[in-house]
Formats: structure tokens, C-alpha cells, sequence
């Protein structure tokens, strides 16, 4: 029977990739998750059935307490707080790296290089993890002593020198053949870490979070990749090298998005660069405006576009959207929505908040797809998306999104803006399309605001 | 793409330059070298297992049971699996990306199994113990990340 | 692609179900059960070794060094490299087709380097000869694959 | 040092991927074929190396032998006879790994159940695809005695029996513990499997041969990766199952392209069946002409398509082809080419031969593409195809290569068709085509023909 444990990990790592690959398509995306489940649920059977009776009462407590914990963050949580969720959970993957690598350790006597070098990497990179994702969780529930970028002077300096030492001390844990000496360099990696971990991300700005969180999902993966290195576990080879891939994969994608590179996000410092400035007189001449005029406006418009943003997940308005867009249609209105590819806080983010209000695909048009097209809507409603429709990106070559691709609103006969102040978006800096001529703004929670134009426009 | 499999390349390489010394210290070291010296013998004992494909004179075969083997063994795993993670999700549409983001942070719970064989450390009390908090905090990944991604897919399905 | 992964899992599934009977006879025949018994205390004589990660009262782990644990990694790499293989050749496009089957055609000749192994057998004449021919033959499959593989590139490569 | 040459292994494995990626891309296919041989090398080296000095001479011999035969292959054959090369090369490769894991059966004694086990499979899918190789190289090479597919009464109940018969003598092979025995199997599976190979491949057409030889690439790769297995050799195992995935989707793409499944290809036995009847008839009213005719035609034409096919590349047409076509673009008219997936004997096989000739991708048109657009084509000039511009597969139901999607020259004004004689394609059927009363025939070599017509054109 000796071959049968890692013949299943072969083939719940199988299960992981076809899931995967059918996560692909949105028809077959829901077994693919399942299928990965089941991948998972073989490997943690058989692993139970090989530990032998001994441990059974202890470690399924922990999987019950874990499960129980799990589940309910699943079902509490907003759809508008997923990324916050996702973050959450790669630190916890993270943390649980640190602490397999550690007991390794503390069990084993004598262990050859190599092993010792992936204990050592597990516990660098899953304390990085396991911080980074706190912090990054942290600044995207804007907590406050999070909120503003924060770094010391010459913060990368600091951090280089931190990565260097973890080394050495991964190196020193590797040759030393004393348990207590490695046990020590663990225990210094693991702090040297994690403070690491929280310089990292804590001078990052929250818009930025998106890609952190993804680069933290790529982490965990390696983290636990590294882990199977050092159990000689090839379930968590496989896995966490697919996960590590997947996470760079998605954040190079991001980048791009906002036409940045991966270093100039990790160390660009950007959010709120001393922009702050003449705020009052690009604001000077804003125009305010009511549901009523609106829905007067509304009133004459053939084509309407939708440009949604994080403010919408904020307010949970993508219910209210989709009636007002319905109700629109119904009196002979063309309606689309405009999805830039970074709105809201993860990438497909606006997506999955338009399926949940059963917005139909074909109405989600994407960046590239619908600005050629824009000059010819009647009214643009932009409802809690501030970055993104942010003409400074296309305009002003000193401005910290500069050259990042935007959804070209202020082309639009009628730009209508839904927001609740004149506050800026996650990356910190005014927008002068709230100031354009053709723009007007309304300020208010964004499903309150929707659900006022429906009514004002029923009974007109 | 390129790039990557390019610098994949190149650390590959290194660490084919680097290993041998690794490897040479960890011969060099009094206790394991003696027992690498047995798991040699011991290879060339028992040639009906037949961990060896080249005639019994031949040097790295005989060893196939010895640690280093092992280890390149991972190595060859770990970079396959690189491959197939970039090729099946550069397939993934951006209307699914945040599913997969949720869903393959819930594959890389798979450290629960990890978590489980640590807490197995009965003799060392730290070890299993840091292996049952180890256990909830994975195990909250792995049922969290599921979970949460089958909500969203749902909403998908719908239509 | 998908009914092939789930033939894979089929086949998989299969072997899994199988295997325990084959090494069952393994360990059973007179012979290699001393062999695998051998392996399984050297593995026990040798913590230091560390070629198990479970405490060392872990069967499974234990006998790391065995026989059929080099036979599931030799799996794992085996079916990982069938999903890259599908992956990277579904992308390429038809007109590059031909020098597509050539070149894979090429690299199918790496039996070229269990021939030389082969052909290294000095001691059984038959084994060495055979192993002569076999590296002629794949030899021809190599050289002759990759260069008019470049041969039909360069045609492409004129525009 | 021990772990180098499994690590160097698997670095020429991953150049291997990385080749076959670069392949993708015309620009940049040179260099991945380079890269893949590069890896080759490697791999050679490091084994020698790792062999010591001990067998040089007598290996170096083999090596330099095997490069200049191969060298001279390479060099010799043309690009018509491209597949039948490959064909070759498969077969090579699959002796070989019958070859190796012989010499490894009878080096070893009392080897492991499953080592024993690849043992017997290398010898059986060497085999067949050695022999299946050869007699596909016969029919492309149009040997009279396989000219035309033999099968056996019940052939596949033959071959069924022979594959069962070869499972049981594996299983044998690897339970007995003399190692008698065990080689008396093992000659007696690689006979079997050379009776099957040729049972499996001679009954099928030759038109069908591309699949075949795909497919026997597929299989000289499972071959390979069967004798990583009995060596525990990661190279062979990861390049094996590279090719052996490569030859099923290009056999997939074939097959996909004709319109009929791996298993009618197989076991269809389609090629020639009994349509030789009613030829006279069908032939009846065909209109042959001459090149000056065709010359007249084409001074008036304003599109002209060029439809090649095998007959271009056994009358190496290509150059006249792209001169013809050079000459009518002087001439105002413009040229397209309509290339059928399946034309020629190899997937991409015109693509191939018109980039021998200069001619630029933008001018190659696939069949989807140009379909739609054939009934404004004043002249179409069919060269050398029969099969992909048969109609009957799509009126006659009965025919052999019936829903096998064809490009439709019927549709255009005129069609002008250059072949030797009235005699079929590969698929072995006549072709209404030749009859329509908007075709032309011109009897002659296409090469010739074409610089008749080129001729004539100017002498006009
Ligand atoms: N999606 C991704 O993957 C990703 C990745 C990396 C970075 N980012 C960054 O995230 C940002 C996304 O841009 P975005 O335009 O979608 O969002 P944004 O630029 O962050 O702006 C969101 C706006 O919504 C408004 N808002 C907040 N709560 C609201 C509510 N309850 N009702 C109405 N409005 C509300 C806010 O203004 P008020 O406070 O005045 O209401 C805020 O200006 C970009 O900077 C992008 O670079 C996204
Ligand atoms: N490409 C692939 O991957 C692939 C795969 C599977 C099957 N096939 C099969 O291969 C066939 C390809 O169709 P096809 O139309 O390209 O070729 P074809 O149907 O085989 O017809 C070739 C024609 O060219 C003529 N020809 C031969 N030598 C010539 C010369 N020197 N000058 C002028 N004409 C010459 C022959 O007629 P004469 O003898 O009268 O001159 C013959 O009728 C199809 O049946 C297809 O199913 C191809």
C-alpha cells in the first residue's frame, strides 16, 4: 500500500489543474470550483487516513474549528469586500506556512541543506505573506492609522537590508547543525519578516491594494510550495507553484491595466502625491444637480452608458442600476454598461457585482471596446467611479495615474456623476471632470441617489 | 511568457552551479556523510531493487535513493507545475478573475496537509501544537476560499 | 481537452486501484521483499538522512527511498508533462503545423540518451550492441528532425 | 555532484518547453527549434559525461553515424516529401526505444514489477510505431504494393486479439522471475506489435497517412516516455509525454479538418471504396484546353484565386505559381490563395511550400475565410487538388469524404484545373468538379503548365 498517499496527492493535484481549466468558461466555472474542492477534500482524507488514529480527536477539532470559522466568513461577507476577504485568507495561508515549517524543524534532528533552506524560505515568505495581507486588509477596510501611505525615509534601503539578513540567517539555519541555533535564526526570520512583510505593503496606496492582494496570493502559493519542499510533499509542490503562478499571472494583468509596472506599484510610493494643492480651484466652477433634473435629462436620451465604479460596490447599488437601466429601456432607451478593467477593487470586480444584479453580458462592454463609441452617448451616468473616468490620466503628464487608460466620460453629450462629496478616489488626486461643462454631479450615496432618479423619473 | 521561462532558465542553471558545493558540505558534514555513504552501499547491495538503471558500476544511479535525488525530483515538479499554472490561466477571461483569485487562494490552502502531518508530531509538544493552530488557519483558507467562490460563480450561472 | 483530463483522472484513478495488488506481489516475491525491508530499516538507520518528513515511526514516509515512491514521482512528472504538452501545442497556429510535427518529432528523439546508457552495458555484448543501433537510429531521428525543422523555419523566416 | 545530471535533465526538458513555445510564432520559431535542439545537446553531453570514458569510442561511433545519415536526410529530401521523412524519423525513434529497453531487460536481473511492466510496453509501442511508421512511409511514398489499402477478414477482430495477446505476454513479462522467460516475451510481444503495426496502418488510404503519421509521432513519443520510465529518466518521461500530446491534438486538428473521427480514420477503411464504377459517366462531358486559351481567360479576369494542392508540391510549382501570380498582379488583377487545411499531406504542408516560393502570409487565405467570398472570383485555378475541391463531399452522401468541408472553386466564374490526368487524389474517388461545365482542364505537369501559361500570357 506504501504508493497509494502520494498517487492520491498526484491526483487530487490533477483535480486542482482541471478545475482550474474549467474555471475558464463561466458555463463550467462552478463545477471547476467544485471539482478543486473535491481535490482538496481527497488530499486532506487521505492524509488523515495515513496519520494513523493517534492524532485524530486533536487535529479534528482544528478542522472543525476551521471550517466552522471559514464558513461563516463565506456567507457574511459582501460581495463589495471580497478582496478584503481574499487578502484575509492568503495571510492565514501565509501564517499557516510559518508555522508547519517551524514544527518541521523543532521534530526533526539533523536534517540535510536543502530542507533546512525551504524551512528557512517557508517561514521568510509566509511571515511576508501573513503581514503584508494584514496590512493589505487593513488599508482596504480603511481602517484609519492605515489609510495614508506611510514610510520612512529611505524605506527600500531598510527593506533591501532586511531581505539581505533574512538570507544570511536562511544560510546560518541551513548549516548549522545545532536545533537550538536554527531554531533561533527561525524565530528571527519569522520577526525579521513580518516586519518586513508590513514595509512592504504599508507604503503602498489603497488603490493599489488589488495588486498587493494578488501578489500576496501569488506569495502564499510559493510560501506553500516551499512547505512541500520541506515536507517532500508533492500536493503542495504542485499547488502552491500553480497558486504562485496564478497570483503573478493576475497581477501582471493589473499592472498593465493601469499601465504600471509591478516595481513602480511595490515602490512608486504614488497615492496622494502632492496633488493636494489647487483642489479648491479646479473644483471652482463644479455644477450640483437634483434626481429630478436628471430624470429630466434622462427623459430625452437614446443611448445611456452606465460607468460603475467602486463607489457602486460601496453602496451596494448595482441592484438599483439594473432597475433604472429596466426602466429606461422600457421607454426606448439603449443601455450599456462601460467596465474598465480596474474599476472597483479586484480585477472583474464591477462583473461579478453586475451578475449578482442579473445584468446580461452582452450589455458589458469593455474600455477598448466602447470609447471609439462614446462621443455619441447622450448621457453617461458615472456611478461611483471616480480614478478611472479621471481625464488627468490622458491630460496631465505629472499626474500620478498618468497614462493609465481611462473610460473617456467627458467625451459623452452628458456626463451625470454620482457620488457622495468631492472627495478623490483611492488614488488620492482630484478629478476635473467633475468641473467640465458637460458634467454634473450628484451627491449621494449611490443606491439612494439611483433609487431617487427611478422614482423622479416615474413620475415625470 | 518569455521572459519568465527565460529567468526560469537562468535560476535553474545557478542553482546546477550552485549545488554541488551545497551538496559537497553536506557530504562534508561528519554525520551525514556516513549515511549517505550507507544509502550508497546499501544501493549496491540490493541490485534486485534495481533503483538503478546503468550497470551497477555506475555512479549517480546507484545513489537514486540518496537525498539529492529526491530533491531534484521536487525541483522537476515544482518547475512543471510553474508551466502549467501560466498556461491555464493566461486562458482565464477578466470576467472571472476574481473567482480565480478566490478560488486558486483556496487551492493554496493545501498547506492544511502540511498543517495535519505536523500536528502528527505527537513527541514534540510545540510542534504538533503550532501544527493544530496551523490546521484552523489553513483550513479557514481552504473552506473560506471555496465557499466564497462558489457565491460568486453562482451569480454567474444565473444567467 | 476536457474529456482527456477526465479520462486522465479515469486512468489515474485506475492505476491507484491497481498498484497495491502489483506491489503487493512486489514486496511478496521472495526476492525484493528482503530488498524493500532492507530499504525500509535503512531508512530507519538513517534519520539524519531525513528522507522522511513524517516522525519515524511513519510508514509511508519511511521508505522514501523505495522502490514505488520512485515510481509515483516518475507519474507525477509524467502527467504533468502531458497538460504542459497540450497546453503550449494547442496554441500553435496551422501554418506552423508541419515544422511543428518535425520539431516534436525531433525531440521524441531523446531516446538517444537512454541509448547511449544503454550502449554503456559493456558487460552483456547483446545489451551494448542493441544500444549501438538504438543510438544510430535515434540519432538519425534527432539530427535529421531538428534540422529540417530549421530547414522549413528559415523558409517562413525569408519574410 | 551526484544530483547534476537528473538537475541538467530537466534544465534541457524546460528548454524543450521553451523551444516548442517559441514555435508558436513565425518570428520567432527559428530560435525555439534552436533552443530545442540546444537542449538536445545538453542532454547528450551530460549523459556521455556521466557515462565515463569507459564506452566512448564505441558510443561516438553510433552518434557520429546517426548524425550523418540523419544530416544527409535532412539536406536531401524535399519539401514535397516532408512527411514521408517525418513518417521515417517516427519509426526510427520508436526502434529505438524497443532497442533500449531490450538491452536494459537483459542487463538487469530481477527487476522491479513495474519497471518490467514499461519494459514490455516500450517494446510493444516501439514496435508498432516503428512498423506503422514504415508502411506509412510505403503508401506516401506510393509503393505499388501498398498503393492501394489490404485488410484481412475481420481485420479488426485480428488486431483486437494481437493487442490482447500482447497485454497478457506484458503481464507475464513482468510477474515471471526468469529471465528467460522474460526475453522470450519480450521478442515475442516486439513480433506481435511489428504484425500490428503494419495490420494497423495498411488498411488505411493514403490520403488519411498525415493522421497516421501524426498519430505515430504521438505514439514514438509515449514510446520515449515508456523507456524514461523503465530507465527512471525524467528527460525521456517529460519529453515522451511532451510529444505524445502534441501528436493527439495535431491528429485532432486533422481529423477535424476532414470532418471524421480518430476512429473512421482508423478503422474506416474509406480510401477507394467501390466509386470506380460510373467514372465513364461521370467524366463524360469534360472540357480540356490549352494554355493560350487559359492565357485569354485570365487577360480579362479581375480576381483570380490559385487553389494548390499535393500536385503543386510533387511538380515543385510553387515558384512558377508565385511568378504567374507576380505576373497577373503587374497586370492589375488581383491574387489570392485558398488554402484547405488538409491540402497537401501534412497540416500547413502549402503553407510551407508558398513560403518556399516568397509568397506573403496576407495573401494565403484559409477556407472559412474565402468560401463566402468564391462567387466573385472570375477565375479560379485549381493546381494539383482533387480531394479539397471534390464537391461531392458535399452533394453525395455516399461518398467516401462526404461532409469533409471542401473549398468551393464550383462556386467561381471559371475554374481552371492542372493536373496530368483525370486520375483521382488520394482519396482514390473521381471528382464531378472536372465536369462542371465552368471547368477547364489542362492536362500537364503543373510546373510546366504554369510556365506555359505564364508564357503565353505574355506572348499576348
Ligand atoms: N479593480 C482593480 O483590480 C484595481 C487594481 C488596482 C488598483 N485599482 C484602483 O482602484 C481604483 C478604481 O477606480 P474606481 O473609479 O472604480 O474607484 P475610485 O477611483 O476608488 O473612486 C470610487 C469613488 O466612489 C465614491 N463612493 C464611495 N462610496 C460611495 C457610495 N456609497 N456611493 C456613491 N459613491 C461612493 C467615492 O467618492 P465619495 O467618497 O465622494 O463618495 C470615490 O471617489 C483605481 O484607482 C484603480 O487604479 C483597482
Ligand atoms: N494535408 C493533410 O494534413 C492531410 C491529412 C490527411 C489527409 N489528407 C488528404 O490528402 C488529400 C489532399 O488533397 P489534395 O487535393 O491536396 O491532393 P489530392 O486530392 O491527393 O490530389 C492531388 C492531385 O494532384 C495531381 N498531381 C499529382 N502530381 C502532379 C503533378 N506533378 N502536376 C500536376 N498535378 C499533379 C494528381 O492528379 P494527377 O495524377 O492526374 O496529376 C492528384 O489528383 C486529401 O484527400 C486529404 O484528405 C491530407
Amino acid at each position: 500500500m506504501i504508493a497509494i498517499v502520494p498517487l492520491v496527492y498526484l491526483v487530487s493535484a490533477v483535480m486542482f489543474v482541471v478545475g482550474i481549466k474549467l474555471m475558464s468558461a463561466p458555463r463550467t466555472a462552478v463545477r471547476g470550483n467544485l471539482v478543486g474542492a473535491a481535490g482538496m477534500a481527497l488530499a486532506i482524507g487521505i492524509t488523515l487516513f495515513d496519520q494513523g488514529v493517534s492524532g485524530y480527536l486533536f487535529i479534528a477539532m482544528g478542522l472543525i474549528a476551521g471550517t466552522v470559522i471559514g464558513t461563516s466568513m463565506a456567507n457574511r461577507v459582501q460581495m463589495t469586500s471580497m478582496p478584503q476577504l481574499v487578502g484575509l485568507l492568503n495571510g492565514l495561508g501565509g501564517g499557516a506556512s510559518v508555522l508547519v515549517a517551524f514544527s518541521d524543524l523543532v521534530h526533526h534532528t539533523d536534517q540535510p541543506i536543502d530542507t533546512l533552506i525551504a524551512v528557512g524560505l517557508s517561514g521568510m515568505i509566509g511571515a511576508v505573506t501573513f503581514w503584508g495581507s494584514l496590512v493589505a486588509y487593513a488599508k482596504l477596510e480603511e481602517w484609519k492609522q492605515f489609510k495614508k501611505p506611510y514610510s520612512l525615509p529611505n524605506q527600500q534601503m531598510i527593506n533591501l537590508g532586511l531581505v539581505i539578513v533574512d538570507f544570511l540567517l536562511v544560510g546560518i539555519l541551513a548549516f548549522s547543525h545545532s536545533m537550538t541555533t536554527q531554531i533561533v535564526c527561525y524565530v528571527a526570520i519569522t520577526i525579521l519578516s513580518s516586519v518586513l512583510g508590513v514595509f512592504l505593503v504599508n507604503p503602498i496606496g489603497g488603490a493599489d491594494m488589488p495588486v498587493v492582494i494578488s501578489l500576496m496570493n501569488s506569495y502564499s502559493g510559493v510560501a506553500g510550495a516551499a512547505t512541500g519542499f520541506v515536507l517532500d510533499n508533492n500536493a503542495l509542490i504542485i499547488s502552491g507553484s500553480l497558486v504562485g503562478a496564478s497570483g503573478i499571472i493576475l497581477t501582471q494583468i493589473m499592472c498593465k491595466a493601469m499601465n504600471r509596472s509591478l516595481g513602480n506599484v511595490l515602490f512608486g510610493v504614488m497615492a496622494g502625491s502632492g496633488s493636494d494643492s489647487n483642489v479648491d480651484e479646479i473644483y471652482a466652477n463644479v455644477r450640483s444637480t437634483s434626481a429630478d433634473d436628471i430624470a429630466m435629462i434622462l427623459d430625452g436620451a437614446q443611448r445611456v452608458v452606465f460607468i460603475p465604479g467602486y463607489g457602486m460596490a460601496v453602496a451596494q447599488a448595482q441592484h438599483a442600476v439594473k432597475e433604472l437601466s429596466k426602466l429606461l429601456e422600457s421607454r426606448g432607451a439603449s443601455v450599456e454598461y462601460a467596465i474598465h478593467p480596474v474599476a472597483g477593487r479586484m480585477p472583474g470586480h464591477m462583473n461579478v457585482l453586475l451578475a449578482e444584479a442579473d445584468v446580461s453580458y452582452d450589455k458589458l462592454k469593455e474600455m477598448d471596446q466602447i470609447n471609439p463609441t462614446l462621443d455619441s452617448v447622450d448621457v453617461a451616468i458615472v456611478i461611483g467611479a471616480n480614478d478611472v473616468v479621471n481625464p488627468s490620466a490622458r491630460n496631465d503628464p505629472k499626474s500620478p495615474i498618468a497614462g493609465m487608460p481611462i473610460i473617456d466620460v467627458d467625451k459623452c453629450k452628458t456626463v451625470i456623476v454620482i457620488k457622495r462629496s468631492l472627495s478623490p478616489g483611492f488614488a488620492g488626486i482630484p478629478n476635473p471632470l467633475f468641473a467640465l461643462p458637460n458634467t454634473l454631479m450628484y451627491f449621494a450615496d449611490g443606491q439612494a441617489a439611483v433609487l431617487d432618479i427611478v422614482k423622479a423619473i416615474k413620475d415625470l | 511568457m518569455r521572459p519568465f521561462s527565460a529567468s526560469l532558465l537562468v535560476a535553474l542553471l545557478l542553482s546546477f552551479v550552485l549545488l554541488p558545493n551545497t551538496l559537497e558540505r553536506a557530504v562534508g558534514a561528519p554525520s551525514p556523510k556516513v549515511k549517505l555513504g550507507a544509502a550508497r552501499n546499501a544501493g549496491n547491495d540490493m541490485p534486485s531493487e534495481k533503483t538503478n538503471a546503468t550497470s551497477e558500476t555506475k555512479q549517480p544511479e546507484t545513489v537514486r535513493s540518496s537525498r539529492s535525488l529526491v530533491l531534484v525530483a521536487s525541483l522537476t515538479v515544482f518547475v512543471l507545475s510553474i508551466f502549467v499554472g501560466f498556461e491555464i490561466i493566461a486562458k482565464v477571461p477578466p470576467t472571472l478573475h476574481t473567482p480565480l483569485m478566490s478560488g486558486s487562494n483556496a487551492i493554496s490552502g493545501i498547506t492544511v496537509v502540511g498543517a495535519i502531518i505536523a500536528a502528527g508530531y505527537q513527541d514534540t509538544g510545540v510542534g504538533s501544537l503550532f501544527g493544530l493552530v496551523a490546521i484552523v488557519l489553513a483550513m479557514i483558507n481552504v473552506v473560506g476560499g471555496f465557499l466564497v467562490t462558489h457565491r460568486m460563480l453562482l451569480m454567474f450561472k444565473k444567467r
